[in-house]
C-alpha cells in the first residue's frame, strides 16, 4: 500500500525517528525539569517550537509541488491563511459570550461594527468536526478550481508563479476589508480554548506542540508515500519533459492538480495549528512576501527532499528567532542575502551538501527542462 | 545526514530557551519596550523605543525608582502582528519584566492582549486608538475617540460651521469604529445622512483622483464641507497631493486628520496642505516650558537638531511617569500593587495640565486642534477648556453604550453593564 | 458531493479519466489517414494540402529536405499542433483532431522525438515502467506496484535495447545514442499500433544504426511504423516504401528506387545541396 | 461668510491709494496698537483688526497681513517687540523687526509668540488682499482676485462692483465680477434676473447660490434657478465622463510606465526581477537625491533628474544583471527568488543609508495645479506630465527596438540565441544593455512616480504585482501588448471605483487579470509559433 511503503524506507524512519525523539526530549524537559533548572524549557519555547513544526510542515508542502512537480507556487501562504482562519472562526466561536460585550453568536469585532446576524459563512464552525473539515476542504476547493483552471489551460512555469503571487495578494486585500466579516486588519484572536480545553494554560499548550509533531509526521508520511509512488515518478516527468509524459499517455494536468490539491490541503492543516498556538491569524499572513518566503525555506533546505524543506524551514525561522533580536535591521539583509547565495551558489540546498550522490528524484533538473517546465 | 542537523537545531533552540532563562536578574527594575524597529511599522515605533530609551536614561540619572536601576529590555516584533505576541511572551515569561510599553497598530495590541493578561503584565500602549477595549493590564495613555475625534467635530461644527461632513478613512478597525461612532454623534447633532459621505480605502492607497474629485463635488453644493481623515501612514502623501492639485485647499474644504502629527509631516511637501488640520493631545508646536524641555532633551538624546516629537511620545513620556509615581506609592513593582496604585495617579503633561489616570485605565486629556503650517509644524487654533477623560466604551455605538469600566475594587470591571448591571463577557478572564 | 470529494474517493471513477480503450479499426486498410491538412504560424505555411496515408503493419519512410514539415507533421498527428484545415483518421474510427495528447498515445500512437528526451532525473529502468502500457489515471497509478510479469518485459526490453548493465543509472548520464535506444525502449513499453520514429539514427554509430535497422524492420508487420530520417543510407536500408515531403506536401511517393529517380526529388534535393 | 462692511472703505482708501501708498506713512505707535490689538484679540475680533490693518493704508499693512496669513506674525515675549519670522524650522528661529524692517539675527522659539491664524481668518484675509489686487495692473492677478471674489461680495462691495466691471477691459475679468454680482444678488436679494447669469456657469459658488435659490420660499425665483440648473447639470454630465477617462488614462500611464521596463527584462530577455520595483524606487530617490543638490530649483532638479535616474537605475540593473542573473541563465524561477532576495537588500539598504521615513520631493510650479478646460472640468497638471512622459518613453523604446542596431540584435538573441551568437553577436553584451534599458526606463517610473505618490522604502513594492499583470496581461515580449494592457487597466479600474469602491476595484481586476491568462495563457498579444511552444 503506497502509504506504508515510505515507512521501510530508511531515510523515512530516520527522519520519523528524530522527530518524535525530539517530541518526547522537549515535553519531557518541559514537564520534569524544575523552572530554574538549564534544561528546563519553557512553555514559551515549546509554542515557538510549535510554529517551526507548522512552518516545517508547510515547507513540506511546497516542496511536494515544487520539488517533484516544478510548479513554483508564490501563493502557498494563501492556503496555509486559509487553513487558519477555518480554525480560527471555529476558536472564535467557541468564545462563546465570554466576549467583551457578551454576545453569544456574534464574535466582538461584528457586535462593534454593528453587524445584525452571524454571516452565512461563520455558522457551522461552532462544531469542531465542521471546521476541521474546513480546514481541509476551503484551501483544497481553492487550490482544484485555481488549479483546474490554470493547469488545464497550461499556465505553467513564470506565469503559474506570477498569478499564483496574484491569487494570494487579492486575496489579502480581500480580507482586508471589514465587509468581508473576518475582522478586516484586526483578523481573528482572543481565543479562550479549544475542544474545551483552556488555550492557556501550558498543558494545552504541549499538546498543541505534540499534535504540530505528529501532523508533521503524518504530512511527511503522505508526501513521501506519493513521491516514492510511480505517481511520483510521473511527477518528476512532468516537471522533466511535459510534452514526453503527454505523449506517454498520462494527464500531465491531471497529475499536476491531485498534487497541487494534496499540497494545499497540507498548507491547510499547518496553519490550522498555526493559529491556536499564536493566538491570532489575520490577512498579513495572505503577503506575497510570506509564501516567497517560504520558497527560499525550501530551497535552503534543498528542494525535491523533503526532510530538507524541514530542516530549512526550521534553520530560518530560528535565524529569524535569534536575528531580529540581537540586530533587527540586519535581518533583511540577511534574509535577502540568503535568497541570492542559496539560489546561485547552492542550488540544491543543504540536503545538496549533505548528499554527494543522490537518489534518482531529487536531481536537479537541467536548465533546457527548467525552461520548458 | 539529516539526524546531527536535527540534534542540533533542537539542542540550540534549547540553548536559546537556556540562555534566556538563566538571565532573571533581581536586582534593577525591568522596562519591556516592544515596539517595532523593523519592517513597515519601523518609521513609526523605533522613534517610540528611543524615546522610551531617553526616559529611562534621565530616571536612572535620577537615582532609579526606590533606589534601584532601571534596566530596559528591548526586543523587535518586526511589524509582524503574531510575533507580537510572541516577544510579548518572551518579556514576561522569559526576561521577567516588570512592565512593557510598546504596540502602536491596534491589531498588534489585540494580538499582545491575551498574553499580557495571561501572564498579568502591564503594559502601557501609547497611541490613540478606536476604544471599545478595557483590560485590567493595559493602561490606554493614548487618546480615546471622544479624546480626539469628537471634539474635533465639535470644533469644524461650532467654530467652522460646517454642515457636510466627508468621513474618510482607511479600511480597518480603527478608522471604522471612529467613523461608525462619529456618524451617530453627528446624526444625533441633526446632520442628516445625506450630508454624510464615508469612503474606505486600502492601507498605502495611492490614486486618490476619483475620490477626491468626488470629495470636490460632494463640497459645492453651497453647505460648509469638511473632510475628516483617519487616512492612516502612506496613504496621506499622494491624497494631500491630490487635494492640492484638484484645487482644494484649506479654506475651501478643511481635513482634519487623526493619524497625521509632526513625524508624518516630514516626509511631505507641506506647502499645500498649509490650513489643514489636525487633532491631537500635544503638539511640538505647543508653548510650555515643560515641552521646550522635553524637545531640548529629545534633540540632545537623537543629536538631530531637526528630530520631531509628536503625540505617542508625549503618551509614553506621561505613561512612564505614572509608572514611576504608582511604583514610588506602592513601594514595590508587585503587578496587583501597581494597578491600585496608579489609579488616580496624576503627573504633568507636556502642554502645561496635569494627566490623571482614571479608575478604566484610560487617562485625562486634553484636546487641541492644529492646523498645519510650511515648517511641517501645527499652529494650536483651538483647545478644550479642560482636560477629557477618556471613555473606554463609547455612548455612541450600540453594543457598548450600557457599558462601563472600573478597575477598582470590589467592581474590577472592563465591561460592566449598567443595564443588566453584570459584568460582561471578561468576568472569569478576571479572576484567573 | 463535492469535486473534491470525488477526487479523495480512491473507487470512484471519473468518465473524463476512463480510457479511450475501443480498438482501432483497421478494417478498412489504412491505420492512419490524413486528408488535405494545412496549418500555418505567422502565415508560413508549415503543412501545406498534406495528404498521407499509412496501411496497417506498413514501414514507411518519409524524407524531405530541413522544413518539408516533417515533424510538424508528426506534432499534427499526435495532437501537439491542430491542423487549420483537413482531417486526420486513426483507423476508420478515431478522428485525431478531436482528441488531445495523452488519449492519442493511449489509443496507441507511440511517438519518438527528433532531440531524444527520456527523463533524465529518474532511472532508465523507472524511464521504461512509466512508459509502460498500464492505466495511468491517477490514483490507479498512485497504488501501482511493480508485478513481477511487468519487471520481467522491462528486463526484456532492457536486453532488447542493450541497457541492461545500466538500469538502475540516471537516464541523463547517457550517451546520445543511448538516449536514442531508450527512447525506443519506452516506445516499445507502450505498445503502439502506430510508431512515428524522428531521426531514430542520429548521432549513432554504423553497429547502433544496422541494429536499429533490424529493430524498426522487426517491429512492422506487428505494428506500423512511420520512420522521418535524413540519412539516405539508413532509409535505404530499411525502406519499402518512402514518401518525399517539400513545402509540406507530398513530392513524391513510392520504393525508394523511384523516388530516387523522380526528376522532381532530384531538382529538389540538388537544388538545395547546389 | 461675506466680508464686513467696512471692506467697501478698505476698496475707497485702495482706489485713492493705489498709485501713491507709499507716501502714506504711519508713525509706529499706531502699528505697534494695531498690532497689539491683532495679537491680543481673539479670533473673532481678529477680523476687524484685520480690516482695520488694511483700512490703515500704511504701506506695511500687505506685508503684515501676508506675514499673519502664513503664521510668520509674531511678538517677542521678552522685548514684546513684533517680528516677522524669516525662517521657522529648528529651535532657533530668524526674525526680522515687523516695524522697522531691521533683521534682529536669531532668537530663541521659547521666546516667540507667533501670532495665531486660522482658516476662516486667512480666507477673510485673501479676500481683503483679493480687493487690493482688483486694481492690480497685472490682469491675471485681478483675474484670480475677481474669481476669489464670487461668494464673498459684501453690500458695500457690491455698490463699488458695477462701475469696476465698467471699468474693467479683460473680458474674463470682467465676466467674474459680473457673475460675482449676480450670485450676491441672487443669495441677498433674490434678484430674478441675475439667474439668468449664472445659468450655464460651471463654477460652484454659483451652483451653490442656485441650490439655495432653488430651496427659496419664492416660487418664480425658485423655478429660475431650477432651470439655471438643470442646464449646469447636463453641461456637468459629460465633464465628469472625461474626468473620469482621465483619471483612467492617468492611472493607465502609471502602469505603463512601471510596467514597460519590465516588459523588456521579463519580455523579452525572460529574466523575472523582482528587483524592478526597487530600481523604480532607485529612480524616485534620484529625484530627491537632485533637489537636495540643487535646492531651490525643484524644477530644474527634476529635468535633470530624468536622465540620472535612468543612469542611476540603469547601472544598478547592469550590476545585478552581472553579479545574480548571468548566473542563472534559462532558470526563470531561480531568478525570480534571487532577484527577490535583492529586492530586499535594496529596500533595506534605503531604510539603513537614507531614512525609514519618506522623503519630500517638491513639485515644481509648473507641474503642480490644474489646466481648467472650464470651471467643473480640470486636469491635474503632475498627471498630464506623467502621460506624457509615458508616451515618450513607450516610443522611444520603440524607436530603440525597431530602429537601432541594438535593437535589432536584442531581438536576434530572444528568437535565436544561439544562431544570434554564431553570426558574431555578442550576446552577453546584448544582455547587459537589454537589462540596462529596462533597469533605466524602470529609474524613469521613478523619478514620475515621484511626483505623485510617496518616496520612500516601499515604493518599489506597491508597484511590482502590478507591473507583471501589466506584462502577463499585455502578452509577454510585446511592447505595444504592454501599452495597451497598461492603459486598459487604468480604465477599468477608475470606471470599477465608483460603484464598487477602490478596494473592490483593485480586486476585481485582479481576479479579471487571473482567469483572463486562464483564457488566454499568453497574454492578449501572445508571440505565436514553434518558438512559443511549450
Amino acid at each position: 500500500m503506497w502509504l506504508t511503503r515510505p515507512l521501510q524506507e530508511r531515510s523515512t524512519q530516520v527522519f520519523l525517528g528524530v522527530l518524535f525523539a525530539a517530541l518526547v526530549v522537549v515535553s519531557a524537559l518541559h514537564l520534569f525539569m524544575p523552572e530554574d533548572s538549564a534544561l528546563y524549557v519553557s512553555s514559551y519555547t515549546v509554542t515557538l517550537l510549535g510554529k517551526y513544526l507548522c512552518y516545517a510542515l508547510l515547507a513540506v508542502a511546497v516542496d511536494l509541488v515544487w520539488g517533484y512537480l516544478g510548479i513554483l507556487s508564490l501563493g502557498h501562504g494563501a492556503f496555509f491563511a486559509l487553513g487558519g482562519y477555518a480554525m480560527g472562526m471555529y476558536l472564535m466561536r467557541q468564545i462563546g459570550d465570554r466576549g467583551t460585550y457578551g454576545d453569544p453568536i456574534l464574535p466582538d469585532f461584528m457586535v462593534f461594527l454593528n453587524w445584525q446576524e452571524l454571516p452565512w459563512y461563520w455558522h457551522g464552525f461552532d462544531m469542531a468536526w465542521f471546521a476541521f473539515l474546513m480546514v481541509l476542504l476551503a484551501p483544497g476547493l481553492l487550490a482544484l478550481v485555481f488549479g483546474f483552471l490554470a493547469f488545464r489551460s497550461r499556465v505553467t512555469g513564470v506565469y503559474l508563479s506570477i498569478i499564483t503571487q496574484a491569487l494570494t495578494f487579492a486575496l489579502m486585500l480581500a480580507f482586508f476589508r471589514n465587509e468581508m466579516g473576518f475582522g478586516g486588519n484586526n483578523g481573528l484572536t482572543d481565543f479562550k480554548d479549544i475542544l474545551g480545553f483552556d488555550l492557556r494554560t501550558d498543558a494545552t499548550r504541549l499538546g498543541l506542540f505534540i499534535a504540530t509533531g505528529i501532523a508533521l509526521a503524518i504530512g511527511y508520511v503522505i508526501c513521501r508515500g506519493i513521491v516514492t509512488s510511480k505517481l511520483g515518478r510521473v511527477s518528476i516527468a512532468c516537471r522533466d519533459a511535459e510534452a514526453r509524459t503527454r505523449f506517454l499517455g498520462y494527464r500531465v494536468e491531471r497529475v499536476q492538480l491531485f498534487v497541487f490539491v494534496v499540497s494545499a490541503m497540507l498548507a491547510g492543516v499547518a496553519g490550522a495549528l498555526y493559529v491556536p498556538q499564536v493566538g491570532i491569524i489575520n490577512p498579513s499572513e495572505f503577503s506575497p512576501l510570506f509564501s516567497i518566503e517560504i520558497v527560499v525555506w525550501v530551497a535552503l533546505g534543498g528542494r525535491a527532499t523533503l526532510y530538507g524543506a524541514v530542516i530549512g524551514a526550521i534553520l530560518v525561522n530560528y535565524a529569524k528567532t535569534v536575528f531580529t533580536g540581537i540586530m533587527p535591521d540586519a535581518w533583511l539583509f540577511a534574509l535577502g542575502g540568503l535568497f541570492v547565495l542559496v539560489t546561485v551558489f547552492l542550488p540544491k540546498g543543504i540536503a545538496g551538501l549533505l548528499h554527494k550522490r543522490r537518489k534518482a528524484e531529487t536531481a536537479e533538473p537541467t536548465p533546457a527542462q527548467e525552461a520548458t517546465a | 545526514m539529516s539526524i546531527k542537523k536535527h540534534v542540533k537545531l533542537g539542542l540550540s533552540a534549547l540553548a536559546l530557551s537556556v540562555s534566556l532563562n538563566s538571565v532573571a536578574a533581581e536586582d534593577p527594575i525591568k522596562v519591556g519596550i516592544l515596539h517595532s524597529l523593523s519592517g513597515t511599522m519601523a518609521i513609526s515605533e523605533s522613534t517610540l523605543k528611543d524615546t522610551m530609551l531617553m526616559l529611562i536614561e534621565k530616571q536612572n540619572a535620577e537615582g532609579g525608582i526606590l533606589g534601584r536601576q532601571l534596566e530596559p529590555v528591548v526586543v523587535d516584533p518586526a511589524s509582524n502582528w503574531p510575533l507580537f505576541a510572541e516577544k510579548a511572551r518572551e518579556l514576561l515569561a522569559k526576561e521577567k519584566v516588570d512592565v512593557i510599553f510598546g504596540n502602536w497598530t491596534s491589531v498588534s495590541r489585540k494580538s499582545v492582549l491575551p498574553v499580557v493578561e495571561e501572564l498579568n503584565g502591564l503594559l502601557f500602549y501609547p497611541v490613540q486608538y478606536e476604544g471599545e477595549e478595557s483590560s485590567e493590564n493595559v493602561f490606554y495613555t493614548g487618546a480615546a475617540p471622544n479624546q480626539q475625534a469628537i471634539p474635533a467635530v465639535d470644533y469644524l461644527m461650532n467654530e467652522i460651521g460646517v454642515e457636510r461632513w466627508v468621513l474618510a478613512g482607511t479600511d480597518y478597525v480603527y478608522p471604522r469604529t471612529t467613523n461608525k461612532i462619529l456618524e451617530t454623534y453627528l446624526k444625533d447633532a441633526g446632520v442628516s445622512a445625506d450630508d454624510i459621505m464615508i469612503n474606505y480605502t486600502p492601507f498605502g492607497h495611492s490614486n486618490w483622483q476619483s475620490i477626491v474629485s468626488d470629495i470636490k463635488k460632494f463640497g459645492s453644493t453651497g453647505k460648509k464641507t469638511a473632510v475628516v481623515s483617519t487616512i492612516n501612514g502612506d496613504a496621506n502623501v499622494p491624497f494631500y497631493r491630490e487635494l492640492a492639485n484638484q484645487g482644494i485647499d484649506a479654506a475651501d474644504i478643511p481635513v482634519v486628520a487623526f493619524s497625521v502629527g509632526e513625524q508624518e509631516l516630514s516626509g511631505i511637501d507641506t506647502g499645500p496642505l498649509v490650513g489643514h488640520l489636525a487633532a491631537w493631545n500635544y503638539f511640538m508646536s505647543v508653548d510650555s516650558d515643560a515641552n521646550y524641555d522635553f524637545i531640548d532633551a529629545w534633540v540632545e538624546h537623537t543629536g538631530k537638531e531637526d528630530a520631531v516629537t509628536n503625540d505617542p511620545m508625549e503618551a509614553h513620556y506621561i505613561g512612564f511617569n505614572m509608572y514611576v509615581e504608582a511604583v514610588k506609592k506602592a513601594g514595590t513593582t508587585d503587578v496587583e500593587a501597581v494597578k491600585d496604585a496608579i489609579i488616580g495617579v496624576a503627573v504633568p503633561n507636556l502642554t502645561g495640565g496635569y494627566a490623571t489616570m482614571m479608575p478604566n485605565h484610560h487617562i485625562t486629556k486634553p484636546v487641541l486642534i492644529g492646523e498645519i503650517q510650511d515648517n511641517g509644524q501645527f499652529s494650536v487654533v483651538w483647545e478644550t477648556p479642560s482636560t477629557v477623560a477618556g471613555d473606554a466604551w463609547s455612548d455612541f455605538l450600540p453594543g457598548s453604550k450600557d457599558l462601563i469600566s472600573d478597575w477598582r475594587k470590589p467592581m474590577k470591571c472592563g465591561n460592566f453593564n449598567v443595564v443588566t448591571g453584570s459584568c460582561g463577557g471578561k468576568a472569569e478572564v478576571a479572576s484567573n | 458531493m463535492s469535486i473534491f470529494e470525488q477526487l479523495t474517493d480512491r473507487e470512484h471513477v471519473f468518465e473524463f479519466l476512463a480510457p479511450v480503450q475501443s480498438p482501432v479499426d483497421v478494417r478498412h486498410g489504412p491505420i492512419l489517414y490524413l486528408e488535405d491538412v494545412s496549418v500555418s504560424f505567422d502565415g508560413f505555411r508549415a503543412i501545406n494540402n498534406l495528404n498521407l496515408t499509412i496501411d496497417d503493419g506498413e514501414l514507411r519512410c518519409i524524407i524531405g529536405p530541413n522544413g518539408a514539415g516533417k515533424t510538424t507533421m508528426m506534432d499534427i498527428i499526435t495532437g501537439k499542433t491542430r491542423p487549420d484545415t483537413g482531417s486526420v483518421w486513426f483507423g476508420s474510427r478515431h478522428n485525431l483532431l478531436t482528441m488531445n495528447e495523452p488519449d492519442i498515445a493511449t489509443l496507441g500512437i507511440g511517438r519518438k522525438f527528433q532531440k531524444p528526451t527520456v527523463f533524465e532525473a529518474l532511472t532508465v529502468f523507472e524511464n521504461l515502467e512509466l512508459a509502460m502500457a498500464t492505466d495511468k489515471r491517477i490514483f490507479p497509478t498512485l497504488t501501482a506496484i511493480m508485478k513481477a510479469e511487468y519487471r520481467d518485459r522491462i528486463d526484456e526490453v532492457l536486453e532488447l535495447i542493450g541497457l541492461r548493465d545500466l538500469r538502475d543509472r540516471l537516464a541523463g548520464i547517457l550517451s546520445h545514442g543511448q538516449k536514442q535506444w531508450l527512447e525506443i525502449g519506452m516506445l516499445l513499453m507502450q505498445k503502439p499500433r502506430l510508431l512515428l520514429v524522428d531521426e531514430p539514427v542520429a548521432g549513432m554509430t554504423e553497429q547502433e544504426m544496422e541494429r536499429t535497422a533490424e529493430l524498426l524492420t522487426s517491429l512492422a508487420g506487428k505494428q506500423s511504423v512511420v520512420v522521418v530520417e535524413h540519412d539516405m543510407g539508413f532509409v535505404r536500408s530499411i525502406a519499402r516504401q518512402v514518401t518525399v515531403l517539400h513545402q509540406g506536401s507530398v513530392l513524391a511517393e513510392g520504393t525508394m528506387d523511384k523516388v530516387s529517380n523522380d526528376p522532381e526529388v532530384i531538382k529538389v534535393y540538388l537544388g538545395e545541396d547546389a | 461668510m461675506g466680508i464686513t462692511g467696512s471692506l467697501s472703505r478698505l476698496l475707497l482708501v485702495c482706489l485713492l491709494l493705489w498709485p501713491a501708498m507709499a507716501t502714506a506713512q504711519v508713525d509706529d505707535p499706531e502699528a505697534q496698537q494695531l498690532l497689539t490689538a491683532l495679537a491680543e484679540s481673539s479670533f473673532a475680533e481678529k477680523k476687524d483688526v484685520v480690516n482695520r490693518i488694511a483700512g490703515s493704508g500704511d504701506e506695511r499693512a500687505r506685508t503684515w497681513l501676508e506675514a499673519f496669513a502664513a503664521n510668520k506674525l509674531a511678538r517677542i515675549e521678552s522685548t514684546g517687540q513684533f517680528v516677522i519670522v524669516l525662517s521657522n524650522r529648528g529651535r532657533n528661529w530668524d526674525v526680522e523687526s515687523a516695524t522697522t524692517g531691521e533683521s534682529l539675527g536669531e532668537v530663541s522659539r521659547r521666546d516667540i509668540d507667533t501670532i495665531r491664524v486660522n482658516n476662516s481668518l486667512r480666507s477673510e484675509l485673501e479676500s481683503i488682499l483679493s480687493v487690493i489686487d482688483l486694481k492690480s495692473p497685472d490682469e491675471d492677478s485681478r483675474l484670480t482676485a475677481a474669481r476669489a471674489l464670487r461668494g464673498n461680495v459684501d453690500d458695500g462691495l457690491a455698490d463699488q462692483l458695477p462701475d469696476l466691471i465698467e471699468a474693467e477691459t479683460a473680458s474674463d475679468v470682467q465676466l467674474a465680477l459680473t457673475e460675482a454680482l449676480a450670485i450676491y444678488r441672487v443669495e441677498e436679494q433674490g434678484d430674478k434676473s441675475a439667474v439668468a447669469v449664472l445659468s450655464g456657469s460651471l463654477n460652484s459658488e454659483a451652483r451653490a447660490a442656485l441650490q439655495n435659490a432653488v430651496r427659496s420660499d419664492d416660487p418664480a425665483l425658485a423655478a429660475a434657478a431650477n432651470k439655471a440648473l438643470e442646464s449646469i447639470e447636463q453641461k456637468l454630465k459629460f465633464n465628469r465622463a472625461a474626468e473620469t477617462l482621465y483619471f483612467g488614462l492617468s492611472l493607465g500611464s502609471v502602469l505603463v510606465l512601471a510596467a514597460i521596463g519590465l516588459a523588456i527584462t521579463f519580455g523579452v530577455m525572460g529574466v523575472i526581477n523582482m528587483a524592478h520595483g526597487e530600481l523604480i524606487m532607485l529612480g524616485a530617490y534620484t529625484t530627491w537625491g537632485m533637489q537636495q543638490l540643487l535646492p531651490g530649483q525643484p524644477g530644474l532638479a527634476l529635468i535633470l533628474s530624468i536622465p540620472a535616474g535612468f543612469l542611476v537605475a540603469a547601472l544598478a540593473g547592469i550590476a545585478i544583471e552581472r553579479t545574480v542573473i548571468q548566473h542563472l541563465k534559462g532558470r526563470p524561477l531561480e531568478t525570480l527568488l534571487a532577484t527577490f532576495g535583492v529586492s530586499l537588500i535594496l529596500q533595506q539598504l534605503v531604510r539603513t543609508v537614507i531614512s525609514p521615513l519618506n522623503r519630500t520631493v517638491i513639485t515644481p510650479d509648473w507641474m503642480s495645479g490644474s489646466v481648467m478646460i472650464n470651471e467643473a472640468l480640470s486636469l491635474t497638471l503632475n498627471r498630464m506630465y506623467v502621460i506624457g512622459f509615458a508616451l515618450v518613453v513607450f516610443a522611444g523604446l520603440m524607436l530603440i527596438m525597431r530602429k537601432t542596431r541594438l535593437g535589432l540584435e536584442v531581438r536576434a538573441v530572444t528568437q535565436n540565441r544561439a544562431m544570434a551568437r554564431s553570426m558574431g553577436i555578442k550576446a552577453t553584451k546584448v544582455d547587459i544593455l537589454t537589462f540596462g534599458l529596462g533597469s533605466g526606463v524602470a529609474g524613469l517610473a521613478g523619478v514620475a512616480l515621484s511626483q505623485i505618490t510617496n518616496v520612500g522604502p516601499n515604493l518599489g513594492q506597491n508597484y511590482i504585482i502590478d507591473s507583471f499583470m501589466v506584462v502577463v496581461f499585455g502578452g509577454v515580449g510585446n511592447l505595444w501588448g504592454t501599452l495597451l494592457a497598461g492603459l486598459s487597466l487604468g480604465t477599468i479600474n477608475q470606471l470599477l471605483e465608483p460603484w464598487a469602491g477602490a478596494v473592490l476595484a483593485k480586486i476585481l481586476v485582479l481576479v479579471f487579470i487571473i482567469l483572463f491568462i486562464q483564457k488566454r495563457p499568453r497574454g492578449l498579444f501572445p508571440q505565436k509559433g514553434r518558438a512559443a511552444e511549450g
